[in-house]
C-alpha cells in the first residue's frame, strides 16, 4: 500500500486557488522534496496532507485511511513552522504530553527516551521558556518524532535551525529513511533538502510542475529544475 | 376613522421605511465603490495593454 | 431574468402596498383605546416576522454551506442576516414610539422589544465579526458557526426575557381579549409586500457580492500578469 | 469512548499546569472581580436592605467579566509557538480538545468564584451560606454555561486580529439566557429559601441551556478547527 496518495487535491482561500488538482503518491520508504517558491502552495499541501486542512476537492489517503482519521494521524508526525512546544511547561512535560496524546504505552519512557536522542537528557527538567533557540529547536524535533511516525510531514524543516539542531534532524531522517518510514517535506533550501530526498517535486503557483526521482544533475545544479519547470 | 396620535402613526410607518431606506443607501454606496474598483481595474488593464 | 423576478416583486410589493394602506387607514374599523396610533401594529408586527424569517434564512444557509462548502450558501446568509437586522431596526424603533405615546416612555422592558433587541446584538455581532476575517473560506466557516448558535439562542432568549418579564408587571399592548380578525388578516396581507421586499434586498445584495468577487478575480489575475 | 474522556483530561491537566505555573489569567481574573466587586458599593448603598434582592445580579456580573479574561486565553494560549496545529493534528477529536479546554476554564472559573463569593459576603454584609449545596449547584450549572459559550467562542475566534475585542461583545448577548437564570436562582437561594415551586422553571431553562449549547459545540468544534 502507498505510503500517501493524494488526488485530484484542490484548495481555495475563498475564489483564490491555492491548490489545483494536485495528485501524487509516496510509496513507503521514499523522501519526497517539495520545492516551490514562497506562496506557491507547498505549505497548504502539507497542512492537507497533516490533516489540518480539508481539500475543497479530491481525496487524500495516508496508509489508506483519510487524514483525519484518528489511525492515520497516529501514523504522522509533523513539524511545522513553530516548534510546537510549551513554554510554561518543562521539556520532559512537554513531551510526556504529546505522548499521552498520541496513545503510547509508556509515555515518560518515550519523553525520557528522546531528550537523550536529541541531546536534551540533562536539560528535561527545565522550563523551555528558559531555553536557546537551538535546544527549543531540537526539542520541536523530539516531539514531531516521539510517537515513531511512519510518515513525517516537515514544512521548511531547515530554515530557522541552527547547526546543531540540523545536524541532529539529517541523522533523525537518515534513520528514519533507513528503518523505511516515508518523508515529505517542503523546502526552498536545495541543498540540505536535494541531499536527503529520492525524490523531487516541485509546485508553481498551485499547480505540480514537476514529479520524479532525484537525479545527480539536480544535486550539481539545485538551480536546474527550478529554470526548467519553475516558470509554467 | 379616529384621528387622535394620528402623526404619531405616520412617524411610526416612516420610521419602519427609513430603516429599509438606510439600509439601501448602504447598498448604493456599496454599489459606488464596485463601481469605483471596476474603474481602477479598467484603468490598470488599459495601462498594461499600452 | 433575475432583474426581471426583482422589478416584477417591487411591483406586486408596490401595489399591495398601497392596497393595505387604503383598507387599513378607510376600512378597518378603530380600535377603541388607543387611536391611530394602534395601526402602527401592521408594519410593527411583519416587520419582526420579516426579520426572523431572514435570521432562519441564514441559519439554514449557514447549515448548507458547512455540509457543502459553497460560498454561494454564505453569501445568501450574509445578505439574509443584514436585511433581517435592518427589518429588526424599523420594528425596535416603530415598538419605541408606540410604546412612547400608549405608555409615556421610549423603552418598556416589554419581553419581544427586549427579545428582539438581544438578537438585534446577536447578529450585529455577525456582521462585526465577518469583518474581521480576510480569507474568505475561514470568514464563511466561523460566521456560519456564531449564525448557528445565534438562531438556536434566539428562542431560548425569548422563553427566558417572557418568564422573567412575566414576574413584574407588565403594561399590555391591546386591552386583554383576543384581536379582532381582520386586524389579523391584515397583518398577514401587510406581511406579504414585506417578504417581496426584503428578497428584493436580498437578491441586490447578492448580485453585489458576486461583482465583489468578480472584481477581486480579475485583480488578481491583473496582478499575476 | 474511555479514549475521549482521558484526552479530554490529558488536554484539562496540561491547561491547568500551565495556567498554575504562570497564574497570568487567574491573577488577572481574581484581582479583576475583586476591583469590580468594590466599584459596585460606589454604584447603590452596600448596606441597605435591598442589596439581597439583587445579589444574583450582582455576583453574575462579577463573574461574567472576570470569567471573560480566563475564557479570552483558553485558545489564545495554544497560538505562541503554534501549538493549536500540534494538537490538531494529534490523534486526539476536536470535540476531546474542546472538553478538556472546557474542563479546564471551568475549575479556573470556580476558583475566581470561591474567592469573589466570600468577599461579597462581608463587603455588603450578607448571609449567602443558608443554601449552600443548592447554591453551589447553581453556581457549576451557571458557570458551566459561561464555559461552554466562552470556550467555543475562544476557539472560533482564535486567528483572528481583533480577538480581545471581539470577544466580550459576541459572548454576552448569547449568554443572556443562562445568565438571566443563574441571577434568579441565586437571588432566591441567597435569599435563604431552597429551591422549588416557580423558580424550577429557571432551573430546567439553564439545564437545558447547558445540554443544547454543549452538544452544539462539541458536534460543531471540530468544523471550527479545521480548516
Amino acid at each position: 500500500m502507498s505510503a500517501i496518495v493524494a488526488q485530484d487535491v484542490s484548495k481555495y482561500y475563498g475564489d483564490y486557488p491555492a491548490l489545483r488538482d494536485v495528485s501524487f503518491t509516496v510509496e513507503p520508504g521514499a523522501c519526497l522534496a517539495m520545492l516551490g517558491r514562497n506562496g506557491a502552495g507547498k505549505t497548504t499541501l502539507l497542512k492537507i496532507l497533516a490533516g489540518l486542512s480539508a481539500p475543497a476537492k479530491g481525496t487524500v489517503a495516508i496508509f489508506g485511511k483519510p487524514p483525519r482519521d484518528g489511525e492515520a494521524r497516529r501514523t504522522i508526525g509533523v513539524l511545522g513552522h513553530g516548534i510546537a512546544v510549551y513554554d510554561e511547561l518543562s521539556a520532559f512535560e512537554n513531551l510526556r504530553l504529546f505522548g499521552e496524546l498520541y496513545g503510547l504505552a509508556d509515555p515518560r519512557k518515550a519523553a525520557a527516551e528522546w531528550l537523550e536522542r536529541t541531546g536534551l537528557e540533562r536539560a528535561g527538567d527545565g522550563l523551555v521558556r528558559e531555553f536557546s533557540r537551538g535546544m527549543r529547536q531540537r526539542l520541536a524535533v523530539a516531539r514531531a518524532f516521539l510517537h515513531s511516525p511512519r510518515v513525517l510531514l516537515l514544512d521548511e524543516p531547515f530554515t530557522a535551525l541552527d547547526d546543531r539542531a540540523i545536524a541532529v534532524l539529517q541523522t533523525l531522517l537518515r534513520q528514519a529513511l533507513a528503518d523505511g518510514r516515508t518523508i515529505v517535506m517542503s523546502t526552498h533550501q536545495l541543498r540540505e533538502a536535494l541531499e536527503l530526498a529520492t525524490e523531487v517535486g516541485l509546485i508553481n503557483r498551485g499547480r505540480l510542475a514537476f514529479r520524479g526521482e532525484r537525479t545527480q544533475a539536480m544535486l550539481d545544479d539545485p538551480g536546474w529544475i527550478y529554470r526548467h519547470y519553475g516558470e509554467a | 376613522m379616529d384621528e387622535r396620535n394620528f402623526t404619531y402613526m405616520f412617524y411610526g410607518f416612516a420610521v419602519v421605511w427609513l430603516c429599509l431606506i438606510a439600509y439601501v443607501v448602504s447598498l448604493a454606496a456599496r454599489e459606488k465603490r464596485l463601481r469605483q474598483q471596476l474603474d481602477g481595474l479598467k484603468k490598470l488593464m488599459e495601462d498594461r495593454a499600452k | 431574468m433575475r432583474e426581471r423576478f426583482m422589478i416584477l416583486f417591487s411591483g406586486f410589493a408596490a401595489v399591495l402596498l398601497v392596497r393595505n394602506l387604503y383598507v387599513m387607514l378607510v376600512k378597518l374599523p378603530d380600535e377603541a383605546a388607543q387611536g391611530a396610533i394602534f395601526r402602527i401594529i401592521f408594519f410593527h408586527v411583519p416587520a419582526a416576522w420579516t426579520a426572523f424569517l431572514g435570521f432562519f434564512a441564514a441559519f439554514v444557509c449557514s447549515i448548507l454551506y458547512l455540509a457543502k462548502r459553497n460560498l454561494r450558501y454564505d453569501a445568501v446568509s450574509m445578505a439574509a442576516t443584514e436585511v433581517g437586522l435592518a427589518f429588526a431596526a424599523g420594528n425596535l424603533i416603530s415598538g419605541m414610539i408606540w410604546g412612547r405615546i400608549i405608555w409615556g416612555i421610549w423603552w418598556t422592558w416589554d419581553p419581544r422589544l427586549t427579545s428582539m433587541l438581544i438578537c438585534w446584538l446577536l447578529y450585529a455581532g455577525y456582521l462585526m465579526l465577518r469583518r474581521a476575517v480576510e480569507e474568505p473560506s475561514q470568514r464563511a466557516r466561523i460566521s456560519a458557526v456564531l449564525s448557528i448558535f445565534a438562531f438556536v439562542d434566539v428562542p431560548i432568549v425569548f422563553f427566558s426575557i417572557k418568564w422573567w418579564r412575566t414576574q413584574h408587571p407588565q403594561p399590555v399592548v391591546w386591552g386583554g381579549g383576543a384581536m379582532d380578525s381582520s386586524y389579523w388578516n391584515m397583518l398577514f396581507l401587510n406581511w406579504v409586500p414585506l417578504i417581496l421586499i426584503a428578497v428584493v434586498l436580498i437578491l441586490i445584495r447578492l448580485r453585489q457580492e458576486e461583482a465583489q468577487r468578480e472584481i477581486d478575480a480579475v485583480r488578481r489575475w491583473a496582478h499575476a500578469l | 469512548m474511555p479514549g475521549f474522556l482521558r484526552d479530554s483530561l490529558t488536554i484539562a491537566a496540561k491547561d491547568l499546569r500551565s495556567e498554575l505555573r504562570t497564574k497570568e489569567a487567574l491573577n488577572a481574573s481574581v484581582s479583576f472581580s475583586l476591583v469590580i466587586l468594590l466599584l459596585f458599593s460606589f454604584a447603590f448603598d452596600p448596606s441597605a436592605d435591598q442589596t439581597r434582592e439583587f445579589s444574583g445580579g450582582l455576583l453574575w456580573l462579577v463573574f461574567a467579566f472576570a470569567g471573560a479574561l480566563i475564557l479570552n486565553r483558553s485558545f489564545a494560549r495554544e497560538l505562541p509557538n503554534d501549538c493549536l496545529d500540534a494538537l490538531i493534528a494529534s490523534p486526539i477529536s476536536g470535540a476531546a480538545l474542546f472538553a478538556g479546554k472546557a474542563a479546564a476554564n471551568f475549575l479556573l472559573l470556580l476558583a475566581v468564584e470561591a474567592v469573589s463569593l466570600p468577599v461579597f459576603g462581608v463587603f455588603y454584609n450578607i448571609r449567602w451560606w443558608d443554601q449552600f449545596w443548592q447554591l453551589a449547584g447553581v453556581l457549576a450549572l451557571g458557570t458551566w454555561a459561561m464555559t461552554v459559550i466562552g470556550t467555543m467562542f475562544s476557539a472560533l475566534t482564535v486567528n483572528l486580529r481583533l480577538r480581545e475585542l471581539m470577544l466580550p461583545t459576541l459572548v454576552y448577548p448569547v449568554m443572556i439566557p443562562a445568565l438571566m437564570s443563574a441571577i434568579q436562582l441565586t437571588t432566591h437561594l441567597v435569599g435563604g429559601q431552597p429551591l422549588g415551586g416557580d423558580v424550577l422553571v429557571w432551573l430546567r431553562l439553564l439545564v437545558a441551556f447547558d445540554i443544547i449549547f454543549t452538544a452544539l459545540a462539541l458536534s460543531l468544534v471540530e468544523t471550527v478547527l479545521v480548516g
